[in-house]
């Protein structure tokens, strides 16, 4: 215990990390009945972990890394560890994860204002930003499994945050056991880890992997098998429904959860053992097909929906697609740099949705655009800065990112997989300027009906003063959120710089870590190396141009004056409702549960409990009565029966006495 | 002098029995004297017989012997006598004027089976069951106004005389193959000559009528209709007292053949597997408490003869202590019927609901009965079980302690139902309630501590037991 | 280890009387005085489980190996000893069993229907469950085995819910049968033993023949199996939780449960090593099967307490995959999984009381949004049924991955399988959880109070026992390892 | 005739007569005759096995007499219960006994 | 002594009472008419009566014509005309009850008679054919020897007989008296 007190680094990380748990214990026990005190106590931890998140950063920027463990339990050959590693990797994403939850939290003291759940929902909110601290810093895959777990279990908490709506528990529910689905894979792969290898520790595995110290089987079945987690909570395919489903939740929830946070997560455990994955070709290669697989699939349902914050959803996915097939594909500062990219804007382009959903109450983005929405200049000009940085056009951060990615998928052997990325590139700028024209300039303009009209006058004022504070609490993160997607691109070569820098530290844990970023290094390296080498300009010119050609695109479609405003898909009714139906997969995975599981295994075993099994029973004790009564006829009452009963046996005996 | 003492319990159940026998001349009867002084010679009889149960000795030209094995089966005995008379206070079974025969006959039947007990001779056990048996056809259909039920004297009757004539029969046969009459002789003798089929089948026969007095398939058919045909005092009485006179001759008789025939070994195992799993099947129909009783007594008879039947020391000391616990805890439960049905008629299961709260201690202290004839811990009867099962492992048989006990739970259904009865239904008209007297209580008291004290702590009636079982040989 | 320690004070035994004392005492109250009747419930169930406690507390994991030894020489000629321990298997069941009790009794605060007899019977269970888990000596833990069954038939048939009569009956009847095949094994063991020791640890010392050990571990494990609800003697779980009342439902699926599976590891697997190993494959096989049987079987339920008794068919699966590997992690998370769903369970029923209380139905389409009306009972459920999905950092996670781990490692096709278990757990809990908390409020229950504060002590006390053993799993597995890690050496 | 051989089979004979009156006649009476039919049937045993083999001839001798006695008072005891069942039934046929069952 | 024809007419006079014997008994169970059987009975035991004489004992052969034939038989016949069953028709033996009945008693037979027929039966060691010890001196003797006991206990089988008679057939003795 002492030890916390007198080490700043290990006091930071373990009250950053955890003091948000106790807020959620102390609201859930104590001040559930006061959201004003709730709230800011939630804000006020949260702000207390972002802070140290960030003095951590700034403190260990050039440090080496840092590992903190203890033995947390000893079973038989098993030990279990627990502790924390601090490493560029998880410094930079606590502080994105401390920001972003930080901001959203601020951001929900307007949204959820009024909101009978406000308590409930810091507590939550709480709980989850203490999940995803934890996991993200955690020193060992087990430590990161748990909180991984946590984390979704706060969003199924927050999905589900509705619980009165039927459709939020059945997200909440959704997304908690598909993640189940994958996790199951990710459990099976620790444990395969933990038989073949006996510790779970990050540094170890990564070193080991990349040291040959596992053999390629175990190596390639336990990748196999963590990615399934990666699946799961990161929403690739085939998993990837129920993301969109979790759009139920506030959408600050959705912000936070799809932008930095959880569904992030796969992407980070991906990352956090990149060296370990590059050490099984074919799981890179496994990763990529299913990273690949899921941004097609995600965009093309992006395209066809009118829902504001599905749009978004899909685009998450599409984006982890991204992310999935950067690392995949070697380029492990591309993910990396993506996935904070996305972070940022991606958490802007969901709170202004957010400031457009609570302001006209309605998801549907033509209502919206109908309403007035391009009224609301700040959240407008912000989502705007949002979807340039989405279609990646520079000088926007998703621009840097993007061109990373696409440098690395250049260099694959097989150009298919740049072309698909290309194709991507396309579409996600075409759905996203497809919404924003579809607000900006709304079919026939603008209905001139103010919804507060029909409200009084002194409520009305009063409501425009409490309006303002709502409208403050959510602009200020929005504003904030733009002005990072604005420049975090250019801090590209440092944030390079700091991820790949610890390649020449020495330090403790040179031993373990140095060998394996030495990996890392070489690995992105190689990938970063041959795009530039092989092409720049050119990739350049074709990342832009594939950005404005989905904009413009969606210009002809939604902006243009006496556009149809009409998607192209929708001459094609067909392709339309197969990618509003998410390619028929939720109808596959209902029909599939609804009559393999419930009608067919759950029926079936109630049936043979009911039946056989306890029909058995109940079966030997009708037997056992039957024969009972049955028997009941030797005491038939009449004497000379009986007494002929007993003569026979006796007879009986005798006989078998003398034969 | 000392042979006065050795046959002192006996003479003492002779002189209760001339009494009631003078009173039986009176001309006015008087049932509350008469029982008065029935309980008051029953418990100096108690008395005496504890006093003598020490002592060890031959009598009449040794036909007759006294040893532990002996006096402990007429300390039981004289228990059974005790709390039978007591309960006979109010005994509306029976015509008022015919009370001092029914002293009369019960102590000389308890007379009878004392000396059964004691008897190493032949002709003087037959004599001395025939005795307790002509007592026992007599007290059944003493029974007054249930006239439906006259018919189980006949059946008593002509079973008893049936199985007494196998029985003679097989001590004839007995008699031809080892020429002597005295059982010690017949032990040494017998095992030369078990190959002979004469003294198996003698030994089988004469079996029978010790079969018939403990109620073993198939000599079992008189118990359900006598134990529901005769009044509640006179069916406790057999269920109880003779029972352990007919343990105690089979412990004796089986051991004759000194385990050198394993054909009758496995007719003893027949019989068992026979006796519980008829008697557990069957009493899971029945309404009447009583019949059902009956049923049960024929499972238990099972159960002692898994004791018996491994002809060791061990066993038999196992099936005394089973037959002891077995006493006590058929005895808690008649009591409880005799209470309950105080006017004397039969008892219907029905008929104990809501007991639980028309008296709390009859309830408990039929629970406890309940328990231990379930073979439920901590009861008595629980660990009789135990010990008989041991024993039978002690010889290996397995399959007849998995099937002893899977009846042991066929048989809790039905115990159960009884214990529902009692604890569970609603009455469904208003009963009277139940009267307990001080005396009742203390018994009932007293009935659960034994219970539950021989059930945990075993250990020195079981060395009592042990003992006995040693003096057999 | 089996050395006479009567010098010492016999904590064991004295812990073993807090419940019989206070039965006694309660049988001497007059009926009518019920409030008195429940404070000396109360107050023998804290003084059982301070004693429990400081008994977990005082046992030395350095040392291992049995404790607080009472051992005193009850019935000469057959070998039976008054024998009491605590080692690391035992220890945790102990507590667990405190807990519950002490819990179950504050949960029947309000019952006002024969309350005498009730609280008599409980102690009356409980003694015998105490009494199984401290003795080291075949005889007594058979009679305590069946001390603790009989009580269930009158609790559930007087104070039980649904089909009680019917419920009470079969569970009562089905699970003596399994001390059908118990109480001839136990006699077997002791006459191939020589017949003249009832001891645990002088028959331990007897090397059985490998047929006597099939046979004895076959007969135990089907005995013991049935209680510990193996697949496919599973049946009565879900049928008499429905049928019981909130504790007994609590004792019964909290501790009672493990008594099963505490038997096959206690006398099965100490006596008959390689019989366990023989049938290692089958207890690995049912195991699994009783996993996703329990969890797909529950999916389909309407009762509350149905699901719940699916949901222990299936935990209790893991114990006995855990027991099936025969391998320290194994065990030391059978065990560990016991004490969770124990608890966990216990939480569950009680929640589950509360609610049929309060509503009158358990029947979940009647149910539904009652997380508006009572949201701290519903939180209470809520957690429970996290802890059954195993989320972790709550309890019964350790124990799954040390379980699984194992498993993996010894049957590769169950330790998957089971992991699959996983999946279906999580679904089917949450649907219940969706269904009953979950959606548009019921005008039927709004008026419906919640927890109080002081029915919610219990439930919060189970709650922590999750969380604390959830966060510092290290407590209690030292404890176990340090008998387990001896004891599979022989394997 | 003076072999044992011949009086036991005359003896089984008697005996097994003895039983299928027990058996069959519905007449109470008549199966308390054929009672006697056993027990003299044992008796004879007794006499046979005291005339060839036993060492004291006077053992077989008392037993038959004793066994006389008892079957004295076995018959009192079997007419008296037989003609009480006939006051209260008016009918002395076995089909007067047969309502207890089950 | 012409043994030999002594012999002969024992002979015949042995098969004789064996017919006569079984004939009796043959009476006492089969026919349907209760005093034909009481009179079968006497006859049966008049033979046994007589076997006993061939057997040697004279004494228990008279007791046996005593106390048999003479008390027992009487009493049955007293019986029988106390309950006057003589008026009540018969019902037809029904035939599945006559043949079980049968083969019961046949099973038996058989039994018995194989076990007295493959029994080695072997005399006692002081086994030896002597009138002298089967004189009813010898009786007395034991009977207040080593029977004391039996002997005082059949006369309280006989006490309990007669007064269990009473009571049972009805006629207390207060209501009579």
């Amino acid at each position: 215990m002492g030890a916390i007190f007198r080490d700043p680094v290990l006091f930071a990380t373990v009250l950053g990390a955890n003091l948000p748990f106790f807020t959620m214990a102390v609201i859930l026990i104590f001040t559930r009945h006061n959201p004003r005190l709730s709230s800011q106590l939630s804000v006020g931890s949260i702000a207390v972990s972002a802070v140290c998140a960030i003095s951590l950063l700034a403190k260990l920027f050039f440090a080496p890394a840092l590992q903190y463990q203890t033995l947390w339990f000893v079973s038989g050959k098993l030990n279990i560890v627990f502790g924390y590693y601090l490493d560029p990797l998880s410094l930079l994403m606590l502080t994105i994860v401390g920001i972003i939850a930080c901001l959203v939290q601020i951001y929900s003291l307007g949204y959820m204002a009024g909101d009978p759940g406000y308590s409930r929902y810091y507590a939550f909110q709480s709980l989850f930003a203490w999940a995803m601290m934890n996991m993200v810093i955690a020193g060992s895959m087990l430590q990161l499994f748990i909180f991984w777990e946590m984390v979704g279990l706060a969003s199924y908490f927050l999905i589900g945050f509705y619980y009165e709506k039927w459709s939020a528990s059945q997200a909440g529910k959704k997304a908690f056991v598909m993640n189940r689905v994958g996790d199951v894979g990710f459990f099976l792969g620790l444990i395969l880890l933990l038989l073949g290898f006996g510790n779970l520790g990050i540094p170890e595995l990564n070193h080991a992997a990349s040291t040959h110290g596992l053999s390629q089987g175990l190596l390639t079945a336990s990748a196999l098998l963590i990615f399934c987690g990666v699946i799961g909570k990161s929403a690739q395919f085939p998993l990837l429904t129920w993301l969109p489903d979790a759009m139920e939740g506030p959408t600050p929830v959705s912000a936070l959860l799809h932008s930095a946070t959880m569904v992030a997560a796969g992407v980070y455990m991906f990352s956090r053992i990149f060296p370990f994955f590059s050490g099984s070709h074919d799981a890179m290669q496994f990763a990529l097909v299913i990273g690949t697989v899921t941004m097609l699939l995600s965009s093309s349902m992006a395209m066809v929906t009118y829902d504001l914050k599905q749009v978004w959803a899909y685009s998450t996915v599409s984006q982890l697609g991204y992310m999935v097939m950067a690392l995949a594909s070697g380029g492990y500062f591309a993910g990396v740099f993506h996935l904070t990219t996305h972070a940022g804007f991606k958490a802007l382009l969901f709170l202004c949705s957010g400031i457009f959903i609570h302001e006209f109450h309605t998801n549907d983005m033509r209502i919206i655009g109908k309403q007035g929405g391009r009224k609301l200049k700040i959240p407008m000009v912000c989502i705007t800065v949002g979807a340039l940085a989405l279609a990646g056009v520079f000088p926007f951060s998703g621009f840097f990112s993007k061109e990373a990615i696409l440098s690395v998928l250049a260099a694959q052997p097989n150009k298919i997989w740049f072309a698909a990325g290309l194709f991507g590139a396309v579409l996600t700028a075409y759905y996203s300027f497809r919404l924003i024209f579809h607000i900006l300039l709304p079919m026939g303009g603008i209905e001139e009906k103010h919804h507060h009209d029909d409200h009084g006058g002194s409520s009305h004022e009063h409501e425009e003063e409490h309006h303002g504070y709502i409208f403050w609490a959510m602009a200020i993160p929005v504003m904030i959120l733009a002005g990072v997607s604005l420049v975090l691109g250019f801090a590209e070569h440092p944030l390079e710089h700091f991820i790949m820098r610890s390649v020449n530290v020495p330090g403790e844990l040179a031993a373990h870590g140095g060998a394996a970023l030495q990996t890392v290094a070489h690995v992105a390296a190689e990938g970063a190396g041959h795009a530039h080498e092989s092409g720049s300009p050119m990739l350049l010119i074709l990342g832009v141009s594939a950005g404005l050609l989905g904009i413009f695109v969606a210009w002809l479609e939604y902006g243009r004056k006496g556009a149809s405003r009409k998607g192209f898909l929708s001459h094609v009714p067909a392709i339309w409702k197969l990618f509003d139906l998410r390619w028929f997969m939720d109808v596959f995975y209902r029909k599939g549960l609804d009559t393999f599981m419930y009608a067919g295994l759950t029926s079936l075993f109630t049936l043979n409990d009911r039946r056989i099994i306890d029909g058995g029973i109940d079966g030997i004790c009708i037997f056992t009565e039957g024969s009972g009564r049955l028997f009941s006829f030797l005491q038939s009452g009449m004497l000379q029966f009986n007494l002929l009963l007993m003569v026979l046996c006796a007879g009986a005996a005798v006989l078998y006495f003398v034969i | 002098m000392t042979d006065f003492m050795l046959f002192l319990p006996e003479l003492f159940f002779i002189l209760g029995a001339l009494l009631f026998f003078i009173f039986s001349l009176r001309k006015t009867p008087n049932p509350a004297g008469y029982h008065r002084w029935a309980v008051v010679l029953a418990a100096a009889g108690l008395l005496v017989t504890v006093a003598s149960s020490h002592q060890e000795g031959m009598l009449f030209f040794n036909c007759y012997r006294v040893d532990l094995f002996s006096q402990v089966f007429k300390v039981l005995m004289a228990l059974g006598t005790i709390w039978v008379i007591f309960s006979s206070g109010e005994l509306k079974g029976i015509d008022t004027r015919q009370h001092a025969e029914y002293y009369f006959l019960i102590f000389v039947c308890t007379l009878a089976m004392m000396m059964l007990v004691s008897s190493v001779e032949l002709l003087t056990i037959y004599v001395s069951i025939e005795l307790s048996s002509y007592s026992l056809y007599l007290l059944v259909p003493m029974r007054r106004g249930e006239e439906r039920y006259f018919e189980c004297g006949i059946k008593y009757f002509m079973i008893g005389v049936t199985a007494s004539g196998l029985m003679l029969f097989g001590i004839s046969l007995l008699f031809g193959v080892g020429h002597t009459t005295y059982v010690p002789q017949l032990i040494k003798v017998l095992p030369t000559v078990i190959s002979q089929p004469a003294a198996i089948v003698g030994l089988v026969l004469a079996l029978a009528g010790f079969f018939f007095k403990l109620a073993v398939f198939p000599f079992h058919i008189w118990a359900p209709d006598v134990y529901q045909g005769a009044c509640n005092q006179v069916t406790t009485y057999i269920a109880t007292v003779s029972k352990m006179a007919a343990a105690a001759m089979i412990i004796r008789f089986a051991g004759i053949s000194g385990g050198a025939s394993p054909a009758m070994i496995k007719l003893l195992i027949v019989l068992s597997i026979a006796s519980m799993t008829f008697g557990n099947l069957v009493a899971l129909i029945q309404k009447d408490i009583k019949r059902l009783l009956a049923y049960s007594s024929i499972a238990h008879a099972g159960y002692i003869l898994i004791g018996i039947l491994t002809l060791n020391s061990q066993g038999y000391a196992a099936a005394m202590y089973y037959a002891a616990a077995y006493l006590i805890m058929n005895y808690s439960v008649f009591m409880v019927i005799m209470k309950v049905a105080d006017d004397g008629h039969n008892l219907q299961i029905k008929e104990l609901a809501g007991l639980h709260k028309r008296s709390p201690l009859l309830a408990m202290t039929l629970m406890l009965g309940l328990f231990g004839l379930a073979g439920i811990p901590p009861t008595a009867g629980f660990t009789g079980k135990f010990l008989v099962f041991a024993a039978a492992l002690g010889k290996g048989y397995l399959y007849l302690v998995i099937i002893g006990m899977v009846n042991a739970t066929i048989s809790l259904y039905y115990y159960l139902i009884v214990f529902k009865a009692a604890y569970l239904l609603k009455p469904v008209k208003e009963y009277p309630p139940v009267r307990v007297d001080f005396w009742t209580q203390f018994m009932s008291f007293a009935l659960v501590i034994m219970s539950i004290y021989l059930g945990v702590f075993p250990d020195r009636f079981l060395s009592l037991t042990e003992a006995a079982a040693r003096s057999l040989f | 280890m089996t050395a006479m320690n009567m010098a010492g004070f016999p904590i064991l035994t004295t812990i073993l009387m807090t419940t019989i004392v206070g039965l006694l005492v309660i049988i001497f109250i007059p009926p009518e005085k019920t409030k008195l009747i429940k404070q000396v419930s109360l107050a023998s169930a804290s003084l059982g489980l301070v004693l429990c406690l400081w008994l977990y507390h005082a046992y030395d994991f350095q040392k291992g190996g049995l404790q607080f030894v009472e051992r005193v020489l009850w019935v000469k000629s057959i070998g039976i000893y008054w024998f009491n321990g605590v080692d690391g298997i035992n220890l945790p069941m102990m507590l667990l069993t405190s807990v519950v009790l002490f819990t179950g009794v504050w949960t029947m605060w309000e019952l006002e229907h024969r309350v005498k007899e009730f609280f008599a019977l409980m102690f009356l269970l409980v003694a015998g469950v105490y009494g199984v888990f401290m003795s080291m000596d075949l005889f007594w833990i058979f009679v305590w085995y069946d001390v603790s069954l009989f009580p269930m038939y009158p609790l559930i048939a007087i104070w039980g819910g649904t089909r009680k009569e019917y419920g009470a009956m079969k569970l009562t009847l089905y699970l003596l049968a399994g001390s059908a095949f118990i109480l001839p094994a136990i006699l077997f063991l002791w006459a191939k033993g020589g017949g003249h020791t009832f001891d645990l640890f002088m028959l331990q010392k007897i090397g059985f023949t490998p047929y006597v050990q099939n046979v004895a571990f076959l007969m135990l494990y089907l005995g013991f199996g049935i209680l510990a609800a193996v697949w496919p003697f599973h049946t009565w779980s879900p049928v008499g939780h429905v049928a019981a009342p909130t504790a007994v439902s609590m004792i019964h699926a909290g501790v009672l449960m493990k008594l099963g599976a505490y038997g096959v590891l206690r006398i099965g697997m100490t006596l008959c090593p390689q019989g366990a190993v023989y049938w290692s494959h089958l207890m690995a096989l049912l195991g699994t099967i009783g996993i996703i049987y329990g969890a797909i079987a529950g999916l389909g339920q309407t009762d509350l307490k149905y699901v719940i008794g699916y949901s222990s068919v299936s935990h209790m699966g893991i114990v006995g995959l855990g027991l099936a590997t025969l391998s320290v992690n194994g065990i030391n998370g059978a065990v560990f999984q016991m004490f969770a769903h124990g608890i966990m369970t216990a939480l569950f029923f009680s929640s589950v009381g509360f609610i049929y209380d309060r509503t009158h139905t358990k029947i979940i389409p009647e149910l539904g949004g009652l997380s508006k009306t009572m949201p701290v009972a519903s939180s209470f459920f809520i957690f429970a049924a996290l802890a059954g999905i195993g989320v972790p950092l709550m309890a019964s996670f350790w124990a799954e991955l040390l379980v699984l781990t194992a498993a993996v490692k010894a049957f590769p096709v169950a330790g998957i399988l089971a992991c699959m278990g996983m999946i279906l757990s999580a679904l089917f809990m949450l649907r219940v959880v969706q269904r009953t908390f979950y959606g548009e409020k019921n005008p039927r229950w709004e008026h419906i109070p919640d927890v109080s504060k002081f029915l919610a002590v219990p439930r919060v006390i189970l709650m922590s026992c999750i969380l604390f053993f959830g966060l510092f799993p290290k407590v209690m597995l030292d404890v176990i390892q340090s008998t387990v890690i001896p004891f599979v050496t022989r394997f | 005739m003076n072999s044992l051989s011949t009086y036991l089979i005359i003896s089984a004979l008697l005996f097994s007569l003895g039983l299928l009156g027990i058996l069959q006649r519905r007449n109470l009476i008549g199966m308390l005759i054929s009672v006697e039919l056993l027990l003299n049937a044992a008796n004879l045993n007794f006499m046979a096995y005291n005339r060839f083999l036993a060492p004291d001839p006077v053992v077989g001798q008392v037993i038959t007499l004793f066994v006389m006695g008892l079957a004295a008072a076995e018959a009192a005891i079997g007419l008296s219960i037989i003609l009480a069942l006939y006051r209260k039934m008016h009918s002395i046929n076995i089909e007067a006994a047969q309502k207890m069952k089950g | 002594m012409e043994t030999s024809g002594l012999n002969t007419i024992l002979q015949f006079a042995f098969w004789v009472t064996v017919a006569l014997t079984v004939a009796g008994a043959a009476i006492a169970v089969f026919p349907r008419n209760i005093l034909y059987n009481v009179l079968g009975l006497a006859l049966a035991l008049t033979g046994i009566a007589g076997f006993y004489l061939f057997l040697g004992s004279l004494f228990v052969a008279l007791m046996q014509l005593l106390i048999y034939v003479g008390a027992i038989c009487i009493a049955i016949v007293f019986a029988i005309m106390l309950s006057r069953p003589l008026h009540i028709s018969a019902p037809p033996r029904p035939p599945v009850k006559m043949w079980l009945s049968i083969l019961a008693s046949a099973v038996f037979f058989v039994g018995v008679v194989s076990v007295a027929l493959k029994t080695k039966w072997q005399c006692a060691a002081g086994h030896v054919y002597k009138a002298s010890q089967w004189s009813v001196e010898n009786i007395g003797n034991a009977l207040l020897t080593r029977y004391e006991l039996v002997f005082e206990v059949i006369s309280l089988v006989l006490l309990v007989a007669i007064i269990g008679a009473v009571i049972t057939a009805g006629y207390s003795r207060r209501i009579s008296s």
